[in-house]
């Protein structure tokens, strides 16, 4: 057990700061959030400033494109650049996490030469066509139909919750070449599709959060054809594909939101000492116990991601007991938020930027796999408890 | 032989019955989405026409002798009342205007808007439009914020600052109420969807882990339904706060576990689960707080403990 | 909705009141948790008293013996008993509330006239042979076997947390008389026998509990004889029969816990006021919180009460909600108790009465139902949610 | 290239195997129930046999620099020996005796039994037939009460009444040690039970409501260990707090849900689930309470964000 950091990894950490400080001043001002061009536009200028620093691809491995870091590195990366308050991935979030890393993994040489680049030199957006209004944490139940047709697939259905979809060029597709039937089950005869977006037939609406943002759309594919060339895997084998992607994460997926968390944390303690809520033992020690609960979040952070080093890169399952705890503290810090605000200090009012990220928080036990789902699986895959009737 | 009996009086379940056919004639779901796509970004005030029927309807004046035009009933039915209104989210200063009724001219009548300020602080809701703020004389300006709650618009405004003291505890009563409409009515809208949602093959509602959060819904809002209606018959100040208390954590808690029960779904704006989560919200932050309600029963046990 | 109670109501509580002024101090001394003849004895005196004075049975049909009251009057009965610190029904507990009203709903007139005379006066102890060691959540699993050999059965199997088993002299047996098959489900085949305690073959080894009594115990039968004539119901009916008894509980079941609690919780409240921690905003209103929750079961008790009284006696799903918050309700009294006192006053010496009780909380959510079975009972009975595969 | 590494060395997971099957052998549950039956009603004292086959073992020298007999470790590797006792609730006072070391003659060999007044008030805990009270001359005497756990007898006796402010930090962070090791005990004693016992013709483990008790458990036990480890590698007085904290939480929640998913087994004195619980109870007393815990990291985060 070890925490102190390499000389290695500390000069890896000097330069990057020395770099962020540099390059941070130069940015363009932020586009505000429903300019969706502009918002592009910024993320993928700051994709663009990672590239030419050598910091695009820092987890992808070397043959991709990338860096070949180890995950301390990325941890560092992650954590310093949020620290720094460097823009979030945004719209390079599939592409740089889901797509690119399938294709890297999964795809041939020419496929690989053809998406990844882009990709890490900030050229282009991919969204993600996964989940269905239908299929949501049974995503295997997937519907939408690729009919074969000659060198093309022809795409009817429709998917749910792309985030990126307006101003996305490509959309990495699951879709179904093998309906299911009682020699075909559910999780074969799916296939991975890299979808251009503006190919004829592909609708895009936005859908609005509770949070009243579009931050998500729906998609809508009306006989859209795509050519055979852009599946990537075999075809009937994209579950199999897709799943290749997680082996990227290493456990670093949630580091800078824990930063930042915690960075949120210091604000309410400031900010309950300044209207004298902190006065109150039952805030003042909620807020000493969400310290000790976001420290202990940190380690674990650190903890996943020693542990995928050494396993080298395949994640443990401790993301599903990272995602389970966090997602739970995370709703319990702006719940104290607001006990902190009070009605008097602005705790309904939607121009605390607490509000929103207290409703933001809300999808938490909800998105990429539901608190219900995790629980099943740190039961059946970490525990080994049977599955039921 | 008659008995003591805790359970609705036939005249109680006809208002009740009356009341919820009223709003689902009148402020039903298109309704209230409707309401919801008109007040967004700006405050169109309360509907009047429909604050009018209300007032025809008694919802006002109901508490008030006939002899003041009104009918003369009690808590226990202003309460049968406001957990309906509380079930359709309808919008608007109910409580306020409900207690000024005899007090504010127009009020009993639903002829005039009354809010208050019950935020305990500089906001007060309802504020456009209004034609009094209870235990103030005349409308104070107001600005504008941003509410959480697209039905509730909030303004900051200089008033007394504090939440009229004599009223606190009918105004507490008549919130729980609408909390406890609020927390009945999500609970429905998990059942519902879980029954019709499949996944893995089957309605959600057949997986123990979505069975369970709903009978936790179900607990919650019984459990706050006998202490809202047990306070409105005793009106005891410690009972009112109890029932603010456990009114207060039905509402938003069945809300947060219909929101999970519905998954992605119920995180869109299409779904209601989110306006009932909002406004009750804001309803835990009106006429006593859960810190307060604490402290009330606190010094009550103490001083029935002595 | 009225919480008044009538003329008559008030009457029946002041009579009751003044015979329990008369009677209680009349009372022998109470004999010690591990004098199990002595506690019997006691038991049995108290309930001759109950029946001399006519609050026998108060809530049990005229027609078997009892006075038919009201629910309402139960409840008074039940309440002001808990208030004066009366005994609590103890070792007649089976007798008086499963075993006598399955006998008076199903058994006949010679039957009736045999178990229920001696329940009612205090001369006869009951005790439960229901669940087995394979067979807790799931009863109807339930094993323990009964041969027919002429006019007896013979017995074979063992049950658990039978209370009072060393001092009954009657057991209400739940016995297998037709093996589960594919045309016998587990709910049929079950007959409901009466047991003498004293038959050749009944063994009775005493079950420490954590709490470390003996409250409970385990029975082993090893080819007990049992008349046939002995049967209450038809064969194989037993599941029917028993279910019957539930019918007469009408929503009283936890009056007595509810006030008792109230009690316990306001000495709580004197005992931190005493302490110092009252001063402790964190604790003041852990109190106050609880304050409202037993006040809230205590209206919710008279709630299910009067449903009861609507519906003839007939018991809601009432009970499964009301048990599923106390229960939890009762565990945080005692948790919350141990944060009172602290280590510094005595909470972790069972010298201390509260630690004692802390420790039979545990079972709460457990015993009767757990509370996993009650969410079922809840969400499927109540709410008509499907059962799973 | 070499990476920060949150892991366990070699050397460390080969001293937790060592320590791992020393106790399996010399205190397993035979030994674990043994203790338990002889220490009815009556403290026995420590078995001294087995304090000085601890301390051959290095349980207490573990820290002391080898030129003065020990091993020359640190907080880490003895969060790993705590740990391992926790899991089979080895008894006695074994984080004093071991803060003892190299201060109480004999406390680093084992031949000496030493006690602190670490629970904030009169009463402590192994004083009959202690050889030393840490911070204290001589061995004051001691009234036994009654402990809720068996294995931890109490005695009020006139100390200093607090805890050894110099040596909180450290015993906390052991006392989080041995809570670890039965939170992760128990939760291994759950998933057991729940894939041998069947109910309705199946494991009970396979019924989603207590696959996902055990999940919590599982979290609980990985989240209270990775603050465990990180505050042994640090010595950070806040991330002990926070360690204690989760880790107090771990073992008294963990105990809880270990003895519901074993149902009335569960209740019984034979199953080892309250012997774990009640000893939860007696260590989160002990050293640092929650309370003081959430105070200690109110104040670290206060300062912090300055």
């Amino acid at each position: 057990m070890d925490l102190t950091y390499t000389e290695e990894e500390e000069e890896f950490r000097a330069r990057l700061r020395t770099w962020l400080g540099k390059a941070l001043p130069e940015l363009p001002p932020k586009p505000s959030p429903d300019d969706w061009p502009g918002r592009r536009a910024y993320d993928l200028g700051w994709q663009r400033r990672l590239y030419d620093a050598g910091y695009a691809g820092l987890h992808w491995p070397a043959d991709a494109g990338g860096r070949g870091a180890t995950p301390t590195q990325h941890l560092i990366f992650l954590e310093e650049t949020e620290r720094a308050g460097a823009p979030y991935v945004g719209a390079n979030f599939v592409g740089l996490l889901h797509a690119g890393p399938t294709i890297a993994a999964e795809g041939t040489p020419e496929q690989r030469a053809r998406w990844l680049p882009p990709v890490l030199r900030g050229d282009e957006v991919w969204c993600q066509g996964f989940s269905e209004p239908g299929a949501g944490s049974d995503l295997a139940a997937l519907r939408t139909k690729a009919v074969r047709d000659g060198d093309e697939y022809v795409i009817t259905g429709s998917k749910i919750w792309t985030s990126h979809a307006e101003v996305a060029d490509w959309c990495e597709l699951l879709v179904r070449t093998d309906p299911v039937s009682a020699s075909v089950p559910k999780h074969r005869g799916i296939s991975w599709l890299a979808m251009p977006m503006d190919a004829p037939g592909v609708t895009v609406r936005p859908l609005r959060t509770l949070a009243g943002s579009t931050e998500f759309a729906e998609m809508f594919l009306d006989e859209v054809r795509v050519p055979v060339g852009n599946r990537v895997g075999a075809e009937n084998d994209g579950w199999r594909v897709t799943m290749v992607t997680l082996s990227f994460e290493r456990g670093t997926a949630f580091v800078g939101e824990v930063v930042a968390c915690r960075r949120t944390l210091a604000a309410l303690a400031r900010t309950a000492k300044a209207n004298g809520r902190w006065d109150d033992p039952v805030l003042r020690r909620g807020l000493g116990r969400l310290h000790g609960e976001f420290g202990a979040l940190w380690r674990l952070t650190q903890w996943n991601v020693s542990e995928a080093g050494r396993s080298g890169g395949v994640p443990g399952t401790g993301g599903s007991v990272f995602k389970l705890r966090y997602s739970h503290a995370r709703q319990e810090l702006y719940d104290l938020a607001a006990e902190v605000l009070g009605a008097a200090g602005g705790a309904l009012s939607l121009d605390e930027e607490w509000t929103l990220d207290r409703l933001s928080s809300l999808s938490y036990t909800i998105a990429a796999g539901t608190s219900q789902i995790q629980r099943n699986i740190v039961a059946e895959r970490i525990l080994g408890l049977p599955k039921g009737r | 032989m008659r008995a003591v009996d805790f359970q609705l009086t036939e005249d109680q379940r006809d208002l009740r019955g009356g009341v919820r056919a009223l709003l689902e004639g009148r402020y039903g779901r298109a309704a209230l989405r409707a309401s919801v796509d008109r007040g967004e970004g700006v405050d169109r005030g309360v509907d009047r026409g429909l604050w009018r029927e209300l007032g025809e309807a008694g919802f006002f004046a109901l508490r008030l002798p006939e002899e003041e035009g009104g009918t003369g009933l009690g808590l226990a039915e202003a309460v049968l009342v406001f957990e309906e209104a509380g079930r359709v989210l309808l919008p608007g200063p109910l409580v306020a205007t409900h207690l000024a009724a005899g007090v504010v001219p127009g009020a009993a009548r639903g002829t005039a808007v009354v809010t208050a300020f019950d935020l305990g602080g500089p906001f007060v809701a309802h504020l456009g439009g209004a034609d009094a703020v209870l235990g103030m004389d005349g409308v104070p300006e107001g600005v504008p914020v941003r509410s959480v709650d697209p039905l509730t618009p909030l303004y900051r405004a200089a008033g007394p600052g504090a939440v009229p003291e004599a009223l606190r505890d009918e105004g507490a009563l008549l919130t729980a109420a609408l909390q406890l409409g609020s927390a009945l009515r999500t609970t429905e809208l998990a059942v519902r969807y879980a029954k019709e949602r499949e996944q893995f093959g089957q309605p959600v509602g057949a997986f123990q882990a979505v069975k369970h959060l709903c009978a936790g819904m179900l607990v919650r809002g019984e459990v706050a339904r006998t202490a809202v209606y047990a306070a409105a018959v005793t009106g005891a100040p410690g009972e009112i706060a109890g029932a603010k208390l456990l009114a207060d954590e039905a509402a938003v808690r069945n809300a947060r576990d219909c929101l999970q029960v519905h998954g992605g779904m119920g995180f869109t704006w299409e779904a209601d689960v989110h306006l009932h989560l909002k406004r009750a919200w804001v309803r835990a932050e009106q006429w006593r707080t859960a810190a307060q309600a604490e402290e009330v029963l606190a010094a009550e046990l103490l001083a029935g403990s002595a």
